[in-house]
């Protein structure tokens, strides 16, 4: 597989975000709960690299700890959507039926909340809470995933060789397993590429609107809400988490674009190049 | 046309019953005892006798479909029952709150609009030379970083640091601009990508080729036939997006206070307001159904294919 | 017993009659080409013949057994015994997987082989085809049309099969290769004895290959005809116009302009762009008649 | 006589590929004559007719040689002056008649839109224009009306022909008019792009994989083999005394009717390993001789007439 540009450095982006994650407890010996209130909104380079917050807290270790929440969330979220999604479109896809209808009657229903209201929904039913969140967005999130393959499952069942395979005597799920799943690996994957992003910026909106993840969890999107309100006195306070927020979804983004286009110019990559070619351009499914 | 209609019609009426079902197990099960609810308001603890009293006289004894009818009239009437917190019914404070909601998303959609189509089509027309690079760039930074993050730095430069902009205060003309422009801001982003690759993509189609080799100026190939032909998958985007930005103006409003529908959700989710959750979710749905609806219509009068009902869609 | 007989088979979608009425018998290791243009159902006939789709009435008998009462053992046999090569050679193999995998896939499901037994099998199929072996652990892009056909033909005859089922496999391919395929599979059959049938719009490369001829038009069958009685003992108005506009196109007769008569009809299909249509032919479908021994047309005109 | 069309020398590659799509093709028309290129799939048909017209995609990398039309050279002609050329000197009829028409535009509508811009016409002239061409290429003046998918492939190509006659080109670019179509069809198609032709007296190059099709209508042939032209001389020469092994091969390879049925079909042998130097086709070449292998062979006067590129029957 070739490299290109776009996808080594939004690799680099996240590799290196992930890294501090991992060796927060190295770089910053500050406990990120740990308040102190006499050393309430000091600058950058006063109190610790990065400053502190509202109520003491060492914001640099509060920015590193948050690499965990936020990321390792996303990725959670992102393999459990994958998973369902791409399980229930290629069993509502290859089998039709009553599975698939009331497969699609779900996700249609479920497709009938706009954007983020879904997910808004469910964390008010549940509660606010990080892990409420975390259902509430996979609730929304394997609904892309399952009319992907679905839709692909439909075109992929047509074609030749899986009725040669038929023919040759393959059982339902060697027709799944070997003719049908490797031929949509590849749009899954630059579905899912695009989608981590669009799934990072649910989990930090819902921790800004106050639902996701409680004080005192250092999570980026909840220390950009405490921070709003000092935005005039201490920018400090929104510029860091905002900046490692803004690197993660970039990197990201340039990631699953460089992803989308290594995959569509390699044939081998998409079999079905121009539905996903469109479907590149829609990717994520539900930005904000 | 008219069975192509009749069909999305039916499939309109299924989502819609089974969003009302969603919301009516909502109500029933989640909320807890509406009758001990409703007791609890009085302040005194209520005795079993007085519970079910209470649970004959809303209609608890009776089973569920019955109910459910009951609670479906009521809803189609407007009555989404009265807030726990304030005790006011729902109906009037939704009927303050969505003029402002409405306001915010129409503004961001027409600046939306504004904005991405003719810098989709600029983008697509100079497709690798500089302008198109600039958009690009500019379109894939709103579409990678969460709105509310746009949000605060527009609220940062223009409010706090500059002063231009209010963030609090009268619903003025002023007060909107920060808001609509953090709401728009990823749309236009995704709909100049959109708008960019769907002509990109007819101009590779045959059509043009032969009306290219016509010698027909690319102005007249353009404007009088590939615009057209690429506002379709463009149309049938219309009805997704206004929902991302009823989805967003949650974000939005809770971010610059504004009193629409967003914050009042996220006041009763925190308070566990459920019959105001309950109303803005049925809202919300029905009126991205409808939505919905309404840009099918719009495709169905756009692409003849699927008026006269034959050919492959695009 | 015929290897395969197709009894009055219909399959309808809809309105639309995509076979009607279809009955044929083919005998052990005979070919039968099958022609006909784009929409008169040849492709469905296939996949009926095959089993993937279910007939609206009529049955699939293989050796005397209708394919949709067979146990679920019989069926597994039939599948072995009926393989089929399909008109798309790139869209046919798994894009994923090397072409010797292909090749190996249905020994695997229908032979206890061990794995040394099956690739030696599969590289001989391939030399047999007429490919070099490097292929063999490369992915079907590597491939050109013909090489990728010749790879479905190897997959097809791997598991001995005694009905071989051939939707226009040389309708995407050029002119030279074409030819190749044809007499690969000329030369396949001599050395193993399967039944044929030959589907193709080309009436050309079906007189090449096949013992007798089915004319199809429609979802119905026009004419049944030995392969060397074509071109010149072609009885039914359809057949004649198939071969007029052959020769014409090849540049040796002229071709009368014909405008298809308007409106729809009850009679014989091929009633609107029949020059000779009688007022019988609009009210009745006339049925399969025999002309001489082996020969029969579907024509009120010719009897 | 002044040839109409004359290209010389001419080639193009593209980028990552190891020879030239086309290269060093001449070829000259006569006007009012038809000169039928013959090649299989990757022989550089598409390409030269494309090159003809200017239109080169972005993965050319380079182009040498001379398109010259009525002795105006074609190459590098700036895009203003190709336009005018286009349509109304020199005009092409696409491989796919499927995907070359608008498919949200009525028929009349795509008619009017070329007539206007090209002839000037108003609407109701040039619907009494396009009703005549349709009734030439026997289609019911109501195709006007509908949309693309609601014509047959017959149909659509037929409206083809006509809107590329409408502008009465002097040269007509004919790229596998007739390949997608039914055999009943094909011929009906041939016969009126023959008498259009007559008629108009356009000169038409005809693109076809299928010689015996070129035979019918063309004055001469070129033989085209991986982007060279390796046999070109007048119809029934090529067709009945060919020279060039190639070229005996694709006409000894067809399953002609008059084929005796016992016979065997003569076939061109598989192509060995990649071209390394020499003739192209030595690898496949059943009369190879050490030389082929070594030098490629000059268009040269052949014994029977015409152009042969072979050492061993120049």
């Amino acid at each position: 597989m070739r490299w290109n540009w776009k996808m080594a450095l939004g690799l680099g982006m996240i590799g290196a975000l992930a890294l501090l994650g991992i060796l927060a407890p190295l770089l910053s010996h500050a406990d990120p709960a740990a308040t102190d209130l006499m050393l309430r909104l000091k600058p950058p380079g006063t109190v610790g690299l990065l400053g502190t917050d509202h109520l003491g807290r060492d914001m640099l270790a509060r920015v590193l700890y948050g690499t965990r929440c936020s990321m390792g969330v996303s990725f959670l979220i992102l393999g459990v959507s994958v998973l369902t999604g791409t399980l229930l479109g290629l069993l509502s896809g290859y089998f039709g039926g009553m599975a698939d209808g009331a497969i699609s009657s779900v996700m249609e229903v479920l497709l009938a909340f706009p954007g983020l209201i879904l997910s808004l929904t469910v964390v008010g039913i549940l509660g606010p809470g990080l892990w409420h969140t975390v259902w509430a967005i996979c609730l929304t999130s394997w609904i892309g995933y399952a009319r992907l393959v679905r839709g692909m499952t439909l075109t992929l069942r047509e074609k030749e060789f899986v009725k040669a395979a038929v023919l040759g005597g393959c059982s339902h799920w060697a027709i799944l397993g070997r003719h049908i799943l490797p031929n949509l690996l590849g749009n899954v994957a630059i579905y899912a590429a695009a989608n981590v992003g669009s799934i990072t910026a649910q989990l930090a909106s819902l921790s800004f609107l106050g639902l996701g993840a409680q004080p005192p969890t250092p999570e980026w999107g909840a220390m950009l809400n405490e921070a709003k309100g000092f935005l005039s006195v201490a920018p400090w306070m929104a510029i860091f988490p905002g900046v490692a927020l803004v690197w993660m979804a970039c990197g990201f983004h340039l990631f699953g674009d460089g992803l989308a286009g290594l995959l569509r110019q390699d044939p081998q990559g998409s079999s079905d190049g121009k539905e996903c070619g469109k479907g590149g351009a829609f990717t994520g499914g539900r930005t904000l | 046309m008219p069975g192509y209609l009749i069909k999305k019609l039916g499939r309109l009426l299924l989502v819609l019953i089974g969003v009302s079902l969603i919301a009516f197990g909502m109500t029933h099960w989640i909320q807890g005892n509406p009758a001990e609810l409703v007791l609890a308001q009085t302040g005194v603890d209520p005795t079993q006798e007085e519970i079910e009293r209470m649970e004959h006289q809303l209609g608890l004894d009776r089973s569920l479909p019955e109910q459910y009818l009951t609670w479906i009239e009521k809803v189609l009437q407007g009555d989404f029952g009265t807030s726990y917190i304030t005790g006011v019914p729902v109906k009037e404070e939704l009927a303050y709150r969505v003029p402002a909601t409405l306001k915010l998303t129409i503004g961001a959609f027409l600046v939306t609009l504004g904005l991405a189509v003719p810098l989709g089509i600029w983008s697509a027309v100079q497709k690798d030379k500089l302008p198109d690079v600039l958009t690009r760039g500019a379109a894939s930074m709103g579409l990678a970083v969460p709105g509310f993050i746009w949000g605060l730095l527009l609220c940062y430069w223009f409010s706090v640091r500059l002063g231009l902009l209010p963030m609090t205060g009268e619903q003025t003309f002023a007060r909107l601009v920060l808001p609509v422009l953090t709401l728009s801001l990823p749309l236009t982003s995704r709909y100049i990508c959109v708008i960019r690759g769907c002509i990109l993509e007819q101009l590779e189609e045959g059509y043009v080729f032969l009306l290219r080799s016509k010698g027909l100026r690319e102005r007249t190939i353009l404007w009088g036939n590939v615009l057209k032909n690429a506002a379709v998958p463009v149309v049938s985007l219309l009805g997704l997006s206004l929902g991302s930005l009823l989805g967003g103006s949650v974000v939005v409003e809770s971010l610059f206070s504004w009193p629409g529908l967003g914050s009042y959700l996220i006041t009763s989710i925190n308070n566990r307001d459920y019959p105001v959750i309950t109303a803005y979710v049925l809202l919300m749905a029905v009126a991205f159904v409808l939505i919905n609806g309404l840009a099918d219509l719009l495709l169905c009068l756009l692409d003849p294919r699927i008026r006269l009902g034959g050919g492959r869609q695009t | 017993m015929p290897l395969l007989r197709l009894n009055n088979l219909c399959k309808s979608y809809g309105k639309f009659q995509a076979v009607d009425s279809f009955t044929l018998d083919l005998e052990e290791g005979e070919t039968v080409g099958l022609v006909g243009e784009s929409g008169c159902g040849k492709s469905t006939l296939a996949a009926l013949v095959m089993g993937l789709i279910r007939p609206t009435s009529g049955q699939v008998l293989f050796e005397g057994r209708d394919l949709w009462k067979m146990t679920g053992k019989e069926w597994k046999a039939y599948r072995r015994q009926a393989q089929m090569v399909f008109q798309d050679p790139s869209a046919s193999l798994s894009p994923r997987m090397t072409v010797g995998e292909s090749i190996q896939e249905p020994m695997r499901n229908f032979f206890k082989w061990s794995k040394e037994q099956r690739m030696e099998k599969a590289k001989r199929l391939m030399a047999d085809v007429g490919l070099s072996l490097e292929g063999f652990n490369r992915r079907p892009s590597a491939f050109s049309g013909g090489q990728c056909q010749r790879v479905a033909i190897a997959r097809a005859i791997g598991v001995s099969p005694r009905l071989l089922v051939l939707d226009e496999v040389t309708a995407s391919l050029d002119v030279s290769i074409q030819a190749q395929i044809l007499n690969l599979l000329a030369d396949l059959r001599k050395a193993e004895g399967f039944g044929c049938l030959f589907i193709s719009h080309d009436l050309g490369a079906v007189r090449y290959m096949s013992d007798r001829v089915v004319v199809m038009y429609l979802g119905r069958i026009m004419e049944v005809l030995p392969g060397e009685d074509l071109p010149q003992n072609a009885k039914h108005p359809y057949t004649q116009l198939l071969l007029n506009s052959m020769s014409f196109i090849e540049g040796q007769t002229a071709q009368e302009p014909f405008t298809p008569k308007e409106g729809t009809f009850q009679g014989c299909p091929f009633y609107a762009r029949c020059p000779y249509g009688m007022e019988r032919c609009k009210r009745e479908i006339p049925s399969l008649k025999s002309f001489t021994q082996n020969h029969f047309v579907a024509c009120f005109y010719n009897l | 006589m002044e040839p109409l069309l004359v290209v010389e020398h001419f080639s193009v590659q593209y980028q990552r590929m190891d020879r030239p799509a086309v290269d060093d093709v001449s070829l000259s028309l006569n006007p009012g004559q038809v000169l039928g290129v013959v090649g299989e799939s990757g022989c550089g048909k598409t390409t030269l007719i494309k090159g003809i017209l200017g239109f080169f995609p972005h993965c050319v990398a380079g182009v040498a040689g001379s398109v010259r039309l009525e002795g105006k050279e074609l190459l590098g002609l700036p895009d203003k002056e190709r336009r005018n050329l286009l349509g109304t000197s020199m005009d092409v009829i696409a491989q796919d008649s499927g995907t070359s028409l608008n498919p949200m535009k009525r028929i009349g509508k795509q008619f009017s839109q070329i007539l206007g811009e090209k002839l000037g016409l108003s609407y109701q002239s040039s619907m009494i224009y396009a009703r005549e061409l349709l009734a030439r290429v026997n289609c019911p003046k109501e195709l006007l009306n509908r949309f693309p998918f609601q014509l047959s492939g017959g149909q659509r190509q037929r409206v083809l022909i006509a809107l590329a006659f409408a502008l009465r080109p002097k040269l007509l670019l004919a790229d596998e008019p007739t390949s997608a179509l039914d055999v009943t069809v094909q011929g009906q198609v041939l016969r009126e792009l023959e008498l259009l032709r007559r008629d108009c007296k356009s000169a038409i190059l005809l693109i076809s994989h299928n010689l015996g099709a070129v035979s019918r209508i063309a004055d001469q042939v070129a033989v085209m083999y991986q982007g060279q032209v390796v046999e070109y001389g007048e119809t029934h020469q090529v067709m009945d005394t060919p020279s060039h092994p190639y070229t005996k091969g694709l006409i000894a390879c067809v399953p002609s009717l008059s084929l005796p049925k016992s016979q065997r079909l003569y076939n061109i042998p598989q192509g060995g390993k990649e071209w390394e130097g020499g003739c192209r086709f030595a690898s496949r070449c059943p009369e190879r001789i050490p030389d082929c292998q070594r030098q490629a062979p000059q268009l040269r006067p052949g014994k029977k007439g015409g152009l042969v590129a072979c050492h061993c029957c120049g």
